[in-house]
């Protein structure tokens, strides 16, 4: 059965989907999806060690030897990131019942549960396929449920907010498919490695520029960077707070997965970053995108509203790091990528506990709130921390990774500036904390009850997630090293 | 042979093509819509020999029918139309939480 | 018999694509609806027929014959069915005939009969 | 002149492929903006046909006596990639009748309107109490 | 077809519109079979220019028809579409010209679906031998975005209770029997017909054009057809909500097993040749079960959708009429 592992990590999650269905009671499917959630989790620590000790695994569907047939290839990076993935998953899902039995409407919690494990499934099918057009296939799974997950949010506006963002989604989807396309018509292949093999041939061609750059311009829509973020904000802040916190911890992962596996290793590194002005061209869209979003963040009334501006900022960083084409600077972006997804999921899980016993995310709700609700708000507390990369967190590691990363290529200005950018972020931070600790409760409103136990011990643990990587950091700096390293073809 | 045929019903469905895109009633685009569906429908029958491939008449199946069922709802549907909108828009119940 | 069923299968075909031609020419050229109907109605099923008809007498195969006789039926069956529920719906939707009319009243008066308003 | 022979039917499909983008962009309507997205789905799977295409070859099903076949595989993708258009179509539908429902308009500027309202409305409750 | 989709962009009237798109659903289907890509023609048919046509009326129906002029922001658009168009033309200089035999395409991953399918599948249709063996796990995605898809817009649309007998809502019905006499009798002695010809497709599709997508799509739409002119509420009782709901669950779970059980017996996922002691008798025995998981899910779903969207225009009006 360990042979089967790389194909098993897709498939539960997916045959779960419709057996879900079949058996229809909310509290079941529940239980039901958590055991299909946390089964992923464990396949995917098994992969992680299997990876780490023995190198790639391919593993050929369907018995047919790529390039013909389709290939599931693991290697350290999707790996890593398919762990990320699948814990956070199983964590909020500890949450979900708690939180969903309030947010939405009994008939369509069945449904909810469907649509939260095929987008599992999408995420998870992206990163471990081999194969450039299976990426498309399990792209539009996870993008499909991600639209219907959001508009199951209250608010009207998640209506709107989901059609937005169905039709970024879907441009930005068409654009892989013509990218795909072209690196076809070019290679006459779909399997990545053999496309990695076949594109050195016809690089110089005027053809494979432009399949980069829709793919790339497709893939950036998915990942929110900067010029092309305004559907991620609002599509964040009306969602059921369940699926913000997946989402925000996950899904800008998946994209800024494909953006590294895409750029390092099927059009290799000479032709991304040689080839064309990729470099300087990502580092001012990241570094805009930190100012610009982390600006904006500040003003926002919403606290949902902050944090999905924060992420888009975060991206920024990401994307910082990647600019960089070194091993360093993609290590960087690795381990922010792992730090992220722990803090933003702790940061949205406590605000989807704020919001079961609130009932709202605005600001000025927040008012005393640091009394009432004494261990989510700690919690919020020390995801803020993280978020600007105070020592002992998990943010700060990932800061001091990207600093050092910058400084090797000698860049003291843009050193400075990561820093600036993670200033703003006190701003934006202290605003709640000051809110929830410094103003007297809402005269008149009810005393707000802490949040139940179903909250506290995910957000708890991911909390504490925050402070071990941040202080024990070997674990992922190792897997992150040795992922970049992979990619840059340095043999350990 | 064949190709007069083929051409004849291009240059027919050219024609359908415009008057659907003229309109003016409602009636006359689904006219138009339908007569373009049934003349595609002998297109592809003639593509099929024109290519020496003629099992491809099952195509040709296909759009003799998708055509009929769009007909059928494109009517279906004018007549909850006119039934519907003449009165004022009534806003529906908010939901804001 | 090669020579005649090629002969005749041309004749078909070609009295297809005539019928084909000028119903295309019709439903532009014709004044109203109803008329346009008819154009439109001649050559869904007669030349539709024609067509058919010349291609199965051009191959000998009974497969082909009997999917193009399923064809033929299909459209015999349907066409005459859509435009008679089309003609109903406009007739009790109110598009009037143009009867002793100019061609410009008959913009007009469809173009208040046909769209609803919709506030 | 070979060149124009040789690419004017990817000239033709880029064509296409642009006028459904700027459909989606500049047209307010919702269902537009999907229809729109439709034409720019199909154009890009009339290009994937048009790549799997061989001048003189015919169909990819297997018959006696016929060596030259157009290329099967792009044909397969654009199988799937038609599933997922129409799969996308219905949801954008489905999520514009409940916005209809919700909003009473399917026009972007209204709507967008409308939203900068709740936000005023919500902070006006919040001043009252 | 450039005419067609600039007519799309001119005109204010949805209803055109949405018509235009289905003629522009079938241009494109034509052009499909003069480029030999009959199954994709088939599918673009019976997808493009029926299903999505049918979907975009009620929606239409339930939204209104006209367009506001307002909100156009042309210029901006303009230059986005310039840019990308530009930048495509420009990728066109350097490709291989239309049809030539000697691109890279036709070289290097497709012979060996051409001239080796026959020996290794032994399904005379290469497209359904790629795409049910070669890249079966495509389509198994495929199917699960047909089934996000129906689950999603069951999410978004389901009605907790339907309006049990509404007064406009049946005047429309008793109108339609009426008006529509010659049609419903037409439609009665098809239908069985048309169930039939969808049977036909799923299992000719080894040797012909067609397969499970298709004779989904077809068999869901005699099911639309009659629901159409014999009402939402006679349809249900002949399919209730329900069993599709199930069935469409189950055609995912028949074309999951088929996968499970072919790694239980030692292959990998979906290697259909472990399925039977001969691997050509294995293929012909996987092919034809994901088929049918496939019609399955595609033709349940179809349905779903379908129902839901005319649920909810009924639920809508009965809506309208209380608070009238």
């Amino acid at each position: 059965m360990l042979a089967h592992l790389p194909i098993l990590q897709v498939i539960v999650p997916l045959i779960a989907a419709p057996t879900c269905l079949i058996l229809r009671k909310p509290k079941l499917v529940w239980l039901f999806t958590l055991l299909a959630s946390s089964l992923a989790f464990v396949i995917s620590i098994l992969l992680v060690q299997q990876v780490m000790l023995t190198g790639t695994i391919s593993y050929e569907l369907g018995g047919w030897s790529p390039p013909w047939g389709i290939e599931y290839r693991i290697d350290k990076l999707n790996a890593f990131i398919a762990l990320i993935i699948s814990g956070v998953s199983t964590v909020v899902l500890l949450a979900a019942q708690t939180s969903i039995e309030k947010e939405i409407p009994q008939e369509k919690q069945t449904l909810f549960y469907i649509l939260y494990l095929l987008s599992l499934t999408g995420m998870l099918g992206i990163l471990t396929t081999g194969d450039a057009f299976n990426v498309f296939v399990f792209l539009e799974i996870s993008s499909l449920s991600a639209y219907s997950l959001i508009a199951l949010g209250k608010d009207r506006r998640a209506l709107w907010a989901s059609f937005q963002y169905l039709i970024m989604g879907t441009i930005g989807a068409t654009f892989i498919l013509i990218g795909i396309g072209l690196m076809y018509q070019m290679t006459g292949t779909l399997n990545m490695a053999d496309l990695a093999e076949r594109l050195p041939e016809v690089a110089e061609t005027r053809t494979i520029t432009t399949a980069y750059v829709f793919f790339i311009v497709g893939v950036c829509l998915k990942l929110a960077l900067f010029p092309l973020h305004f559907w991620l904000p609002n599509a964040y802040t009306y969602a059921p707070s369940i699926v913000t916190a997946f989402f925000a911890a996950t899904s800008t992962k998946v994209a800024a997965y494909l953006l590294i596996r895409f750029t390092f290793s099927i059009f290799g590194i000479s032709f991304s970053f040689t080839t064309l002005p990729m470099e300087t061209l990502f580092l001012i869209l990241g570094l805009l995108g930190i100012f610009i979003a982390s600006t904006v963040a500040i003003y926002q009334d919403n606290i949902k509203h902050v944090f999905a501006y924060s992420s888009v900022a975060q991206v920024g960083y990401m994307i910082v790091g990647f600019s960089l084409a070194t091993q360093a600077g993609l290590t960087a972006m690795l381990l922010h990528m792992f730090n992220h997804a722990l803090m933003k999921g702790a940061l949205f899980l406590a605000l989807a506990a704020v919001i079961y016993r609130v009932g709202s995310t605005r600001i000025a709700d927040f008012q005393g709130l640091g009394r009432q609700m004494p261990l989510t708000m700690a919690a919020i507390v020390v995801g803020g921390l993280s978020l600007i990369g105070v020592p002992l967190t998990v943010g700060f590691v990932s800061k001091w990774y990207l600093v050092v990363a910058v400084l090797e290529k000698g860049w003291w200005w843009l050193a400075g500036l990561v820093l600036l950018g993670s200033l703003l972020a006190v701003i934006y931070v202290w605003r709640i904390v000051e809110t929830a600790y410094f103003k007297a409760p809402i005269a008149g409103r009810q005393p707000v009850k802490e949040a139940p136990m179903a909250f506290l011990v995910p957000v708890w643990m991911l909390v504490s997630a925050n402070v071990y990587f941040g202080i024990d950091t070997r674990l992922s700096v190792e897997i992150a090293t040795a992922a970049a390293k992979s990619l840059f073809g340095v043999v350990q | 042979m064949v190709i007069a045929a083929t051409l004849a019903i291009l240059v027919a469905m050219i024609l359908a093509i415009i008057r659907a895109v003229m309109g003016p009633s409602l009636y006359d685009r689904i006219l138009a819509v339908n007569m373009f569906g049934t003349k595609t429908v002998l297109l592809i029958s003639l593509l099929g020999f024109v290519m020496g491939r003629p099992e491809f008449l099952d195509i040709a199946m296909v759009y003799a029918l998708i055509n009929f069922i769009s007909v059928i709802g494109v009517l279906r549907l004018s007549d909850s139309f006119s039934s519907k909108h003449n009165g004022p828009v009534v806003n529906p119940v908010k939901r804001d939480s | 018999m090669e020579f005649i069923l090629s002969l005749l299968s041309g004749f078909f075909l070609l009295f297809g694509s005539f019928l084909c031609l000028s119903g295309g020419v019709g439903i532009l050229r014709f004044p109203d609806f109803y008329t346009r109907m008819h154009a439109a109605g001649v050559t869904d099923t007669l030349a539709a027929a024609m067509i058919l008809i010349g291609l199965m007498l051009q191959n000998p195969e009974t497969l082909v014959i009997i999917k193009l006789m399923f064809i033929l039926l299909m459209t015999l069956f349907i066409s005459p069915a859509a435009s008679h529920a089309l003609g109903q719906a406009a007739v009790l939707n109110n598009l009037p005939p143009l009867v002793d009319l100019n061609i410009k009243d008959l913009d007009n008066s469809t173009a208040s009969g046909d769209k609803p308003s919709k506030s | 002149m070979t060149m124009i022979l040789g690419l004017y039917n990817y000239w033709i499909v880029i064509v296409l492929m642009m006028i459904g983008f700027y459909i989606i962009i500049s047209h307010g309507h919702l269902i537009k903006k999907i229809i729109g997205l439709n034409i720019f789905q199909t154009s890009v799977f009339i290009f994937y046909i048009s790549v799997g295409k061989v001048e003189g070859a015919t169909a990819p099903i297997w018959q006696e006596g016929i060596l030259l076949y157009s290329n099967p595989l792009p044909h397969v993708l654009i199988l799937t990639a038609i599933v997922v258009g129409i799969a996308t179509t219905a949801l954008g539908l489905a999520l514009i009748v409940r916005i209809k429902e919700e909003y009473g308009s399917v026009d972007e500027g209204e709507i967008q309107s409308m939203d900068n309202q709740d936000v005023i409305s919500q902070e006006k409750e919040h001043q009252q109490c | 077809m450039v005419g067609i989709a600039l007519a799309v962009n001119q005109i204010k009237d949805m209803f055109a519109v949405v018509m235009l798109a289905g003629i522009y659903g079938l241009v494109s289907a034509s052009f499909f079979v003069a480029m030999d890509a009959v199954d994709v023609a088939f599918t673009e048919a019976s997808v493009g220019a029926g299903i999505s046509t049918l979907l975009m009326l009620t929606t239409v129906a339930m939204t209104g028809r006209t367009e506001h002029e307002a909100s156009h922001k042309p210029l901006l658009a303009l230059f986005v579409v310039t840019v990308t168009g530009g930048l495509l033309i420009y990728g066109t200089f350097d490709m291989p010209y239309f049809g030539s035999a000697d691109a890279p395409v036709h070289n290097h991953v497709a012979p060996r679906y051409i001239y080796d399918s026959i020996k290794e599948i032994g399904v005379p249709n290469m497209v359904t031998s790629v795409l049910a063996s070669y890249r079966g796990f495509d389509t198994f995605g495929e199917v699960t975005v047909i089934f996000t898809a129906g689950i999603g817009v069951l999410a978004l649309l389901s009605v907790v209770r339907l309006p049990k007998t509404d007064a406009a809502v049946e005047a429309i019905n008793n109108s339609m029997h009426e008006k529509h006499l010659v049609l419903r009798v037409v439609i009665k002695t098809m239908i069985p017909f048309i169930l039939l010809y969808a049977f036909y497709v799923q299992f000719h599709g080894d040797y012909g054009p067609g397969g499970g997508f298709q004779a989904g799509v077809i068999f869901a739409a005699a099911i639309i057809m009659y629901a159409l002119l014999f009402g939402l509420s006679a349809a249900r009782r002949v399919i209730t909500q329900p069993v599709v709901q199930l069935l469409s669950a189950i055609g995912v779970l028949v074309y999951g097993s088929v996968g499970i059980v072919s790694m239980l017996n030692g292959g990998s996922f979906l290697d259909y040749s472990v399925l039977s002691a001969d691997p050509i008798a294995g293929q012909h025995l996987g092919i034809l079960l994901i088929e049918l998981g496939v019609g399955l899910t595609v033709a349940s779903v179809m349905i779903i959708i379908f129902f839901s969207f005319s649920a909810r225009s009924e639920y809508q009006q009965a809506k309208k009429g209380e608070s009238l």
